[in-house]
């Protein structure tokens, strides 16, 4: 967009704002009601487990999603254009992810089996005070990185301080006057940038390693970190998917995010699909190989033993034999509604894909799936939260939309 | 159309030679074919051709390969029927690999038939009506016209700013 | 990238067909001896026992595994860079492509080899085949070796497959640059193509295609190789992050090897203005990715080791810090993570020098690694009352100057009979550049 | 009696009419143009004989296919070994087939030797003896290795027609000190037997009854009667001796005691005892003389001259006070000197004060070796000839010049110009190349004799297969030479017999023929007449027991010289076998390292494999040291056995001597040797040798391997079941389908038909002792590799005795016998591109050599490293390619082999089941390993046979499979050692 461009008005956004915050703040307030509810029963720790997985998988959607911009910067893929303004407004989230991580504190006992195991001599890493520091580090790590690479790029773009608000005015005090000065912000971005994909890859490895892996302490596999970064990435790549999808048939298809956008980040999603599965195959055949009852008892109880088999089949199939046979068609990754649909579905795949790798260990001889209204509407707590969040951001930052917004006015 | 003279037009400017394909039928000269050192997008567009075959070669195989690698994994594992380190004689999670590879080399084979099938390769007598300056830096329009009318269609090109060569 | 003109990359590629000088085939010959030597030790090894060598219980497998892993790796970065980064439309790579997807076609070849090399009764390798016998005797799928040989060998065909197809326009250039027998040989070579619109058509589908199915295909055959190990029980083998861990390994030796080649190739063939700072640059920055990925992988392994308390697996990742092939890791960790970081400094990134020198750099450590793995895995496994120690003995020295010495040889014949820069995509990237 | 056996027994029997008869048999073993009438092709017949490799006599049956003996086997009738064999035994193949066997007499000329024909050695030999005997009394003399009586008897005669002395016994280990001490305290001058089998608590000041020591077979089963722990119960073996040789290396308690120090232990012990009141019942005078003797032996002295820690000591008297049938043993064979004497009138005193009845100890079961001459009139002998004083010298099959110190000038007697030795060998050793005439007589496997390990019983030996050459029968050569009229039998064979009826051994042809099936005439089973000791015992004790203990310069280094459990003095060194299998303690194989205590090198600068020099004021050697922690600092170590100049291809040039260091002194009173030396040197040559050791780690890193419990813990009904995932708790999973748990396994359980075959290793009974391991090289055709080949780590042995010390305390050493575990989810089979290693139907892990290509990756993927690949073609040089059992595959270049549970066995026992229409019996299939094991720690069975014994033994709460948690499966069923310490 050129210097010249008109302010932006809140009312760009996506839907009419207040519609939007309210129905948001609606959503958001029936999981907060379902989670306490869920408290407040029998089984609070069923309403952990259902916050903890919806934490992760939050968090994963808002990481990896911001990952994109992040990296197609770093690698200078010029085709990302308005796509990467999207992925950062994820960002907004991290915060809510924070807050989210630090309240499974209180949830802690029902949340850390091996909280009452002897882990023989594993205490050293397995313990809550350093698992919380350590893990906790790491996210303001990830998150600092991910806010400063934003920053370094809204100060490219914002170009007028208003529309006001504090956050907005403390950037605009700060917008690079000079070509030397805009030089360094770019240095800086790229800089941040990076950091951000290094930090990704480490912090979400440790991630999956603390928080998903050691559900069941006893149980390793070296692959288990990327792994869960791919995963990240993969549902990130599918939430921005969906918002570019929503924001471009808002826009009435007049927009900046052509065709060509969606059919990139398509195939991209569809690479990850492919990475997804290929790092799931990885794991299955070493351990269906060796055979070796520590490796394979896990993948057992997952894989042959009801009821978590059937939802091991329900995740292979939705989040990989279903999008990789549609995705192999071109056309399709041009349809934003067709992909909503299918990034909506992958998403609720990794959701239950989460369950799975944890409920077992939260659920010992669990006779029925521990699947219900409450995580449902926990769940859709969540989208809540993201949903203001990403609301949020666009409202401070209308520059994060595609150009093509003023077309839309 | 025996009898008829073959002329071509060889362009240095990619997109004149691209202008000059509607052209020619609206001139009453028909177009031949087009050569260029480069896949050009402009030609085609100008010749508004839709995408080739070659990916119905390629997927044929490709599933041919799948079940193959399958069938041949099991097929061999069957005819031992020998319990090696405790597996099921037909363990499908490490077949796969085999599927898979198959399934790669036969879309490879699919591919490169469908490769040549479709375009007509290898064929040498292409080289008759050919002008090599076509693989350096020249895009080529080949049209033919009524005996006679040569000169028009001469002139046609040189209009357009390219050198003509004619074929017997 | 490149502002030549059509005419002026026809220009410095076809010069380089020129007949060779002495100089060149000298080297030509010299090669040759190498390769030669290769071959009479395997002879020799052959009648006399594969016992030649040092392998032994444990470690019944040595240089030869190492060397085919190697070269399985060098394979690979050809093909990742002619596809990956094709599908991604990264125009860096079309000037190294060409010379990339050859290294690949030689160094499967190399590697092909080596199996053969280490088996105990070469003389009976046709077993692994699918042959219908009257007794019925088939190979067995399960085994990691036979994976090896479907992959290795749908490897060898799609590459070979995939960098003839580049090659054909390329071909028809030449021959209509050549007269006399080099054209008639040239004419046959391009499959008589003329560059007609509906061949072009046809080709680009079916390149693109191509690309697609050899991506996975690359990340697919070195799992596969990871296998050979990872499918195994012993420690330092049996983890599940190999396949990817090996792919990334691969790429990060491919492209250090794609930067020897090319390097010299560049000065020896004046290519400097195709295949220019920026593309070798390009080639760096990815190594240090590549060299990254590696290295979460290094971290990874010894971290899960340590984490996972298992009496076997910590001595195993202990014994290869500090027992007697410690160096092999100090070299690995040294020469593919930290010394490729380097590359994250703009100024040794765009010093010809420096980026030779880490590019050897690379290739060595990425060997070392191969030995800490495959030797050192099983030198000091399950079994405390069977550890033991192995070290190369001449005859695995000679074959392994031979393999280096046959793909040395290929890739001279190769860069003075064909084009080893494709003519073909140069004009596109300076089509589209202009 | 188990079925296999009875079998043999059945074709004893039918064979023994013409048992031997074939004396002549065809020179080309293999071709079967005159094939014996008893001999069916393909089909094996048994031979009953002894074997004569040491002096103890065990009983063998010899199984020979096409007149060929290919393997030996203890026989199960014979009293003394209870069919079982040593590693030495196993070997004496060997010897039979050995391709530097001497095919005829060689005559010394001018220049070296030239064979002659066998008519005129013959002639040569009478004509000299007769010759001699003209020339006065005494100028012909025998130096013989032990022969059994009927032998004796002839070499006698003969000697007497030639005017001359009786024939004088050479052993290297004559167990002088021993020998003394019984006739000074039981008035037994000679060797009795033990009842160890009935003790309870055992006391060991050294004797190696396990390896070389009177009768190893026979003790080691003995041993295993007490030791075994039979339920929760299980006897106790305390050592006291400044080093563990294997039998050591089985003690419950070592008692490290500073090198010469045992006879101030032994007497402190009479002394404690005493005074603990055990032995009131001896004569008051005797109880006086005994407290006056060891008055000096308070517990102080002998802990501070012995530096045996209390505790230990304190433990020791504790368990001797309130044993019931206490059993003490003097010190090791080579120990006839002053403390040794000392150590045997303790040890035997002791005997008599903790048990004046002497319930275990039978005087008149005595073992033949007691027939030994002392060392003292041995070297009597040789200075006689040195001085001239005999002109035709007979050696029988003895070694002197390797084994006895050279100061003794042994060599350079014999090298007399005057005098004529005539070397009766089938090898050229160090002696026999001394000699002016080398006759080689028939081996014991091809001869006719007799022997008597127990004076009680006689053993025959009758040919077991076709002569190799047509060297003569000893005895017929002495029949021939030793009269000048008509001999007093036409054939030894003759002789034997009338022999033994006229000893009224035998009465007629019939007992002769059972004699001969089961292989000798044995007493009736169950314990001998009681030898009640008569105690001759004068009032005042021998003179021995005074002399004060003078300990050794601390400073300095002593050195011992230990008989080799594998090579024994020096005659197994030229057998392959027994050089390949590497040593329990050291595994080391080929090599003859010394020995010697981290402190002690380290001191100076030391470790393994460092070449030093040892030198003594009798000589020095060269040898690679072995650090190990069961020697005591100060002290070195070496087995004796290698180090030979001559004696064949496979003994030349391989290590180094210890005999060699040792000094000619013999102690006045028993006559006797030492083979400790209180003061040697070393000094380090700087350079190094490759050992060439089997082993890799000598611990386990708390692997599960070899797992140990405790009385205690099997008192409270062994530990817990175990449930989890882990090495330390994973469950018994047998490999049978209940061994399958949906909640492991990815895999469906498979079912095999009718039998799973698998093998329970009690390892609280292996003694380490190898006998497996050459029973399975015998048995398998296994290749030789040699010394280098070995140091590259490509030994074959398809069942190895793993050596781990405990982790807690070093100087505890355990051993294992490790073979393929033939796996039910076996982790080499699936990784075969080619399915050459195959699981077959009965559960075997059967490798196809004919498939192999030679991949090696089964053997990468073997977590117990079992595999052996062939990684050249093996040599069995002529004539050794005669004993390669012919009902098993000898593999070539390129290929992986392992234990096969001896599948050719397996065949063989299902062949017969079928003819006779009835499943395979228990028992009636033995491995060879299991089949020669002497303390029955290998069992073997069906697994699916609810009622097998190796079945029955999964349920023992001691059964364990080696590092289990892998999910192998394995079909070896190990049972935990049992400690007394923990």
């Amino acid at each position: 967009m050129n210097a010249t461009t008109p302010s932006i008005q809140p009312g760009s956004l996506p839907g009419s704002q207040r519609s939007l915050f309210t129905l948001a703040a609606v959503l958001a307030a029936v999981g907060v009601a379902a989670f306490v509810t869920g408290l407040l029963g029998p089984q609070p720790q069923r309403a952990w487990q259902a916050f903890f997985i919806n934490f992760l998988l939050w968090s994963a959607i808002a990481q990896g999603a911001v990952l994109f911009a992040a990296l197609t910067h770093t690698v200078k893929a010029r085709w990302a254009g308005p796509l990467s303004g999207l992925s950062q407004a994820f960002a907004g989230f991290f915060p809510l992810s924070l807050i989210c991580f630090l309240a499974l504190l209180i949830g802690r006992d029902h949340l850390f089996p091996w909280l009452h195991e002897d882990l023989h001599g594993k205490e050293i890493w397995l313990n809550l005070p350093f698992l919380f520091s350590r893990d906790g580090i790491g996210f303001l790590a990830l998150y600092g990185f991910g806010w400063a690479f934003l920053s370094q790029d809204l100060k490219l773009r914002i170009k007028t301080t208003a529309p006001a608000g504090g956050l907005r005015r403390w950037m605009a005090g700060r917008l690079p006057q000079t070509e030397a000065e805009i030089e360094r912000v770019r240095r800086r971005k790229t800089l941040w940038g990076g950091l951000y994909c290094f930090a990704f890859a480490l912090v979400l490895s440790l991630i999956g390693f603390d928080l998903v892996m050691s559900m069941d302490p006893h149980w390793i596999s070296t692959l288990f970190g990327a792994y869960h970064f791919v995963k990240a990435f993969y549902v990130g790549l599918g939430a921005l998917i969906i918002l570019a999808a929503i924001v471009h048939l808002h826009q009435n298809r007049r927009t900046a995010i052509a065709d060509a956008h969606f059919h990139d980040i398509g195939k991209l999603f569809f690479a990850f699909c492919l990475l997804w599965a290929d790092f799931f195959y990885v794991q299955l055949t070493v351990i269906w190989y060796g055979n070796i009852p520590e490796e394979t008892s896990y993948v057992i109880l997952r894989t042959v033993t009801p009821p978590w088999s059937t939802l091991a089949w329900i995740v292979f199939i939705v989040c990989f034999i279903i999008p990789f046979i549609v995705l192999i068609n071109r056309r399709v990754k041009t349809m934003p509604g067709a992909m909503i649909a299918l990034c909506s579905m992958v998403i609720l795949g990794i959701w239950l894909e989460h369950l799975l790798l944890l409920g077992p260990a939260l659920n010992h001889a669990a006779a029925e799936l521990p699947l219900g209204v409450t995580d449902g509407l926990v769940f859709i707590g969540f989208m809540g939260l993201m949903v203001l969040a990403l609301a949020y951001t666009f409202k401070t930052f209308p520059e994060l939309l595609p150009p093509g917004s003023e077309a839309a006015r | 159309m025996p009898g008829d003279a073959c002329i071509m037009g060889l362009f240095k400017d990619e997109a004149k030679a691209a202008r000059v394909i509607p052209e020619l039928a609206a001139a009453g000269f028909s177009f031949r074919r087009a050569h260029s050192p480069i896949p050009s997008h402009r030609i085609l567009e100008a010749l508004k051709l839709k995408k080739g075959r070659v990916g119905w070669f390629t997927l044929a195989g490709g599933i041919v390969g799948f079940f193959l690698g399958f069938a041949l994994a099991i097929f061999t594992a069957v005819q031992w029927n020998l319990i090696v380190s405790g597996k099921p004689i037909v363990s499908l999670i490490p077949f796969f690999i085999v599927g898979f590879e198959f399934t790669i080399l036969f879309s490879v084979f699919g591919n490169v038939i469908g490769l040549l099938v479709c375009s007509r390769l290898p064929d040498y007598r292409g080289l008759e009506s050919y002008d090599p300056r076509c693989s350096g830096e020249h895009f080529g329009v080949l049209a033919s016209c009524e005996a006679g009318r040569e000169g028009e269609l001469m002139d046609f090109f040189q209009k357009k700013g390219a050198e003509v060569k004619v074929f017997a | 990238m490149t502002n030549l003109t059509f005419a002026q990359i026809d220009q410095t590629v076809l010069n380089t067909l020129e007949r060779p000088r002495p100089r060149y085939w000298l080297f030509v010959a010299l090669m040759l001896c190498g390769v030669l030597l290769g071959a009479a030790a395997w002879t020799y090894q052959i009648f006399t026992g594969i016992g030649v060598g040092g392998q032994n219980i444990p470690v019944a497998w040595g240089t030869y595994l190492i060397n085919f892993v190697f070269w399985v790796g060098i394979a690979h970065s050809g093909t990742l860079i002619s596809a990956i980064l094709h599908l991604f439309r990264a125009g860096w790579r079309n000037p190294i492509a060409r010379a990339a997807e050859t290294m690949t076609v030689f160094a499967v070849c190399c590697a092909g080899l080596f199996p053969f090399i280490h088996l105990g009764r070469v003389w009976q390798v046709y077993y692994m085949l699918p042959i219908p016998t009257q007794r019925l005797l088939w190979p067995n799928f399960l085994s990691p070796l036979m994976f090896d040989v479907v992959a290795i060998s749908t490897y060898l065909t799609v590459s070979s497959l995939f960098w003839y197809t580049g090659l054909v326009p390329d071909l028809a250039v030449v021959r209509d640059r050549s007269t006399g027998l080099r054209y008639k040989i040239f004419r046959v070579l391009s499959l008589g193509w003329t560059g007609t619109h509906h061949q072009w058509l046809n080709y680009s589908r079916g390149y693109l295609f191509f690309a697609a199915l050899a991506t996975p295909l690359v990340i697919s055959v070195h799992s596969v190789v990871s296998w050979d190990f990872a499918l195994a029980l012993v420690p330092g083998w049996h983890t599940t992050i190999f396949a990817p861990y090996f792919v990334a390994g691969a790429i990060h030796s491919g492209l250090a090897m794609v930067l020897t080649l090319m390097i010299p190739l560049r000065r020896i063939f004046r290519y400097e203005a195709i295949i220019t700072l920026n593309v070798l640059e390009n080639v760096a920055k990815t190594m240090v990715l590549t060299g990254l990925i590696v290295g979460l992988a290094y971290g990874t392994e010894y971290f899960i080791a340590w984490y996972s308390h298992n009496a076997v697996e910590w001595e195993s990742f202990r014994w290869r810090a500090l027992g007697e092939y410690a160096y092999g890791l100090y070299f690995m960790i040294i020469c593919n993570v930290l010394l490729p970081s380097l590359f994250l400094f703009k100024k040794v990134r765009r010093s010809i020098p420096w980026l030779f020198a880490l590019s050897l750099v690379v290739n060595f450590g990425m060997w070392w690694e191969r030995f800490v793995i495959i030797v050192g895995g099983v030198a000091h496994d399950f079994a405390p009352h069977a550890w033991g120690f192995y070290a190369p003995r001449l005859v695995e020295y000679c074959v392994m100057v031979g393999s280096f010495s046959l793909f040395f040889f290929l890739f001279l014949l190769f860069c003075k009979h064909l084009p080893s820069v494709s003519m073909t995509e140069m004009k596109e990237t300076a089509h589209h550049a202009g | 009696m188990n079925r296999r056996t009875f079998l043999k027994l059945a074709s004893l029997s039918s064979v023994s009419f013409a048992a031997g008869c074939s004396p002549e048999s065809p020179k080309h073993l293999y071709s079967l143009v005159q094939a014996p009438d008893n001999m069916v092709t393909g089909k094996a017949t048994w031979y009953a004989s002894t074997c004569r490799e040491c002096p103890a006599g065990c009983g063998v049956i010899a199984r020979n296919r096409e007149s060929r003996a290919v393997k030996l086997e203890g026989n199960p009738l014979h009293p003394l070994n209870r069919g079982k064999l040593c590693m030495r035994g196993q070997a004496a193949l060997q010897a039979v087939y050995h391709p530097d066997r001497l095919r005829s007499p060689l005559l010394r000329e001018k220049d070296g030797f030239t064979p002659i024909g066998f008519e005129q050695a013959r002639a040569l030999l009478k004509e000299k003896a007769w010759a001699a005997a003209r020339k006065g009394p005494d100028r012909v003399r025998l130096l013989t290795e032990t022969v059994g009586e009927s032998q004796t008897a002839l070499f006698q005669t003969a000697l007497r027609n030639w005017n001359s002395r009786p024939p004088l016994v050479y052993e290297p280990y004559a167990y002088e000190a021993l020998k003394t001490a019984n006739r000074e305290v039981f008035g037994v001058d000679g060797l009795v037997s033990y009842r160890m089998d009935r003790a309870d608590v055992l006391l060991s000041f050294g004797a190696e009854f396990l390896e070389t020591w009177l009768s190893p077979v026979e003790y080691a089963w003995k041993f295993k009667a007490m030791h075994a722990a039979a339920g929760t119960h299980k006897g106790l073996f305390f050592l006291v001796g400044p080093l563990q040789t294997l039998t050591g290396a089985n003690a419950d308690y070592w008692l490290g005691c500073a090198p010469g120090s045992e006879a101030v232990v032994a007497l402190g012990l009479v002394r404690r005892m005493l005074d603990l009141h055990r032995g009131r019942h001896l004569a008051p005078a005797l109880r006086q003389a005994l407290l006056q003797a060891t008055d000096g032996h308070s517990q102080e002295t002998v802990l501070k001259l012995s530096g045996i820690p209390l505790d230990g000591y304190e433990r020791l008297v504790g368990r001797l006070a309130e044993a019931k049938l206490p059993l003490v043993l003097g010190c090791g064979s080579g120990l006839s000197d002053e403390n040794g004497l000392r150590t045997n009138l303790a040890a035997n005193l002791l005997n008599l004060v903790l048990d004046p009845e002497l319930k275990l100890i039978d005087t008149a079961r005595r073992h033949r070796v007691e027939t030994a001459g002392r060392r003292v009139e041995v070297l009597e002998l040789f200075k006689t000839i040195a001085a001239g004083g005999a002109d035709l010298l007979l050696l029988n099959n003895v070694n002197p010049v390797f084994s006895l110190p050279p100061e003794n000038g042994a060599a350079s007697a014999l090298d007399r110009p005057d005098l004529f030795v005539v070397s009766l060998t089938s090898f050229l050793d160090e002696t026999a190349q001394r000699a002016d005439l080398i006759l080689p007589v028939k081996l014991p496997l091809e001869t006719w004799d007799d022997y008597c390990g127990w004076s009680d019983v006689v053993s025959m030996i009758q040919p077991a297969m076709g002569a190799l050459s047509q060297a003569p029968h000893l005895g017929d050569l002495f029949l021939e030479a030793g009269f000048e009229g008509e001999p007093p039998a036409p054939d030894f064979k003759a002789y034997l017999a009338r022999r033994l009826q006229t000893q009224g051994r035998i009465r007629d042809e019939l007992e002769w023929l059972r004699a001969l099936q089961q292989g000798g005439v044995f007493p009736p089973t169950g314990p001998t007449i009681a030898g009640a000791a008569p105690l001759s015992l004068a009032q005042q004790l021998p003179a021995a027991l005074a002399t004060p203990y003078s300990p050794p310069s601390a400073a300095g280094l002593a050195f011992a010289a230990v008989p080799s459990v594998r090579l024994f003095d020096g005659r197994g060194a030229n057998k392959p076998w027994l050089c390949e299998i590497p040593d329990p303690i050291s595994r080391v194989a080929w090599q003859s390292p010394v020995r010697m205590h981290p402190d002690t090198a380290g001191a100076r600068g030391l470790q393994s494999a460092d070449i030093v020099t040892v030198r003594s004021h009798g000589g020095s050697l060269e040898a690679p040291v072995f650090v190990t922690e069961v020697v005591r600092p100060g002290l070195l170590v070496m087995e004796t056995g290698q180090g030979h100049g001559a004696y064949g291809r496979y003994a030349e040039k391989v290590g180094a001597n210890p005999f060699a260091l040792l000094s000619a002194a013999t102690h006045p009173g028993c006559g006797g040797p030492s083979s400790l030396l209180a003061e040697v040197t070393l000094e380090s040559t700087g350079r190094r040798l490759k050992l060439a050791n089997t082993d890799g780690s000598r611990t386990q890193h708390g692997r599960a391997f070899i797992l140990t419990t405790t009385p205690a813990e099997l008192l409270k009904g062994g530990p817990p079941a175990k449930t989890g995932l882990t090495m330390d708790n994973f469950p018994l999973t047998l490999p049978l389908p209940e061994g399958y748990d949906p909640k492991r396994d990815f895999y469906p359980p498979h079912d095999h038909d009718h039998y799973r075959w698998g093998m329970a290793v009690d390892l609280d009974r292996c003694i380490g002792c190898g006998a497996c391991a050459a029973a399975c090289y015998a048995e398998n055709n296994i290749g030789i590799v040699g010394e280098t080949r070995i140091t590259q780590g490509r030994e074959m042995a398809w069942l190895e005795i793993v050596r781990y010390h405990d982790e807690r305390r070093m100087q505890r050493v355990m051993f294992m016998p490790m073979l393929c575990q033939h796996c039910d989810n076996a982790p080499c089979e699936s990784v075969c591109p080619v399915y050459a290693p195959h699981h077959s139907a009965e559960g075997l892990n059967n490798q196809i050599y004919n498939r192999c290509i030679g991949t090696r990756f089964c053997s990468q993927n073997c977590p117990y490293k079992v595999r052996r690949f062939n990684w050249f073609d093996w040599e069995w040089p002529e004539p050794l390619n005669l004993q390669l059992n012919p009902d098993v595959t000898v593999r070539s270049k390129g290929v992986m082999e392992k234990c096969s549970f001896c599948i050719q066995r397996i065949k063989e026992a299902r062949t017969r089941a079928k003819n006779e229409n009835r499943p395979i019996r228990e028992g009636e299939v033995l491995p060879a390993c299991v089949q020669t094991c002497p303390t029955d720690a290998l069992v073997f069975g069906n697994l699916m046979d609810k009622d097998s014994r190796v079945r029955r033994l999964c349920d023992d709460p001691r059964a364990y499979q080696a590092m289990g948690y892998l999910n192998t499966k394995p079909a070896v069923i190990y049972l935990k050692k049992v400690l007394h310490e923990v």
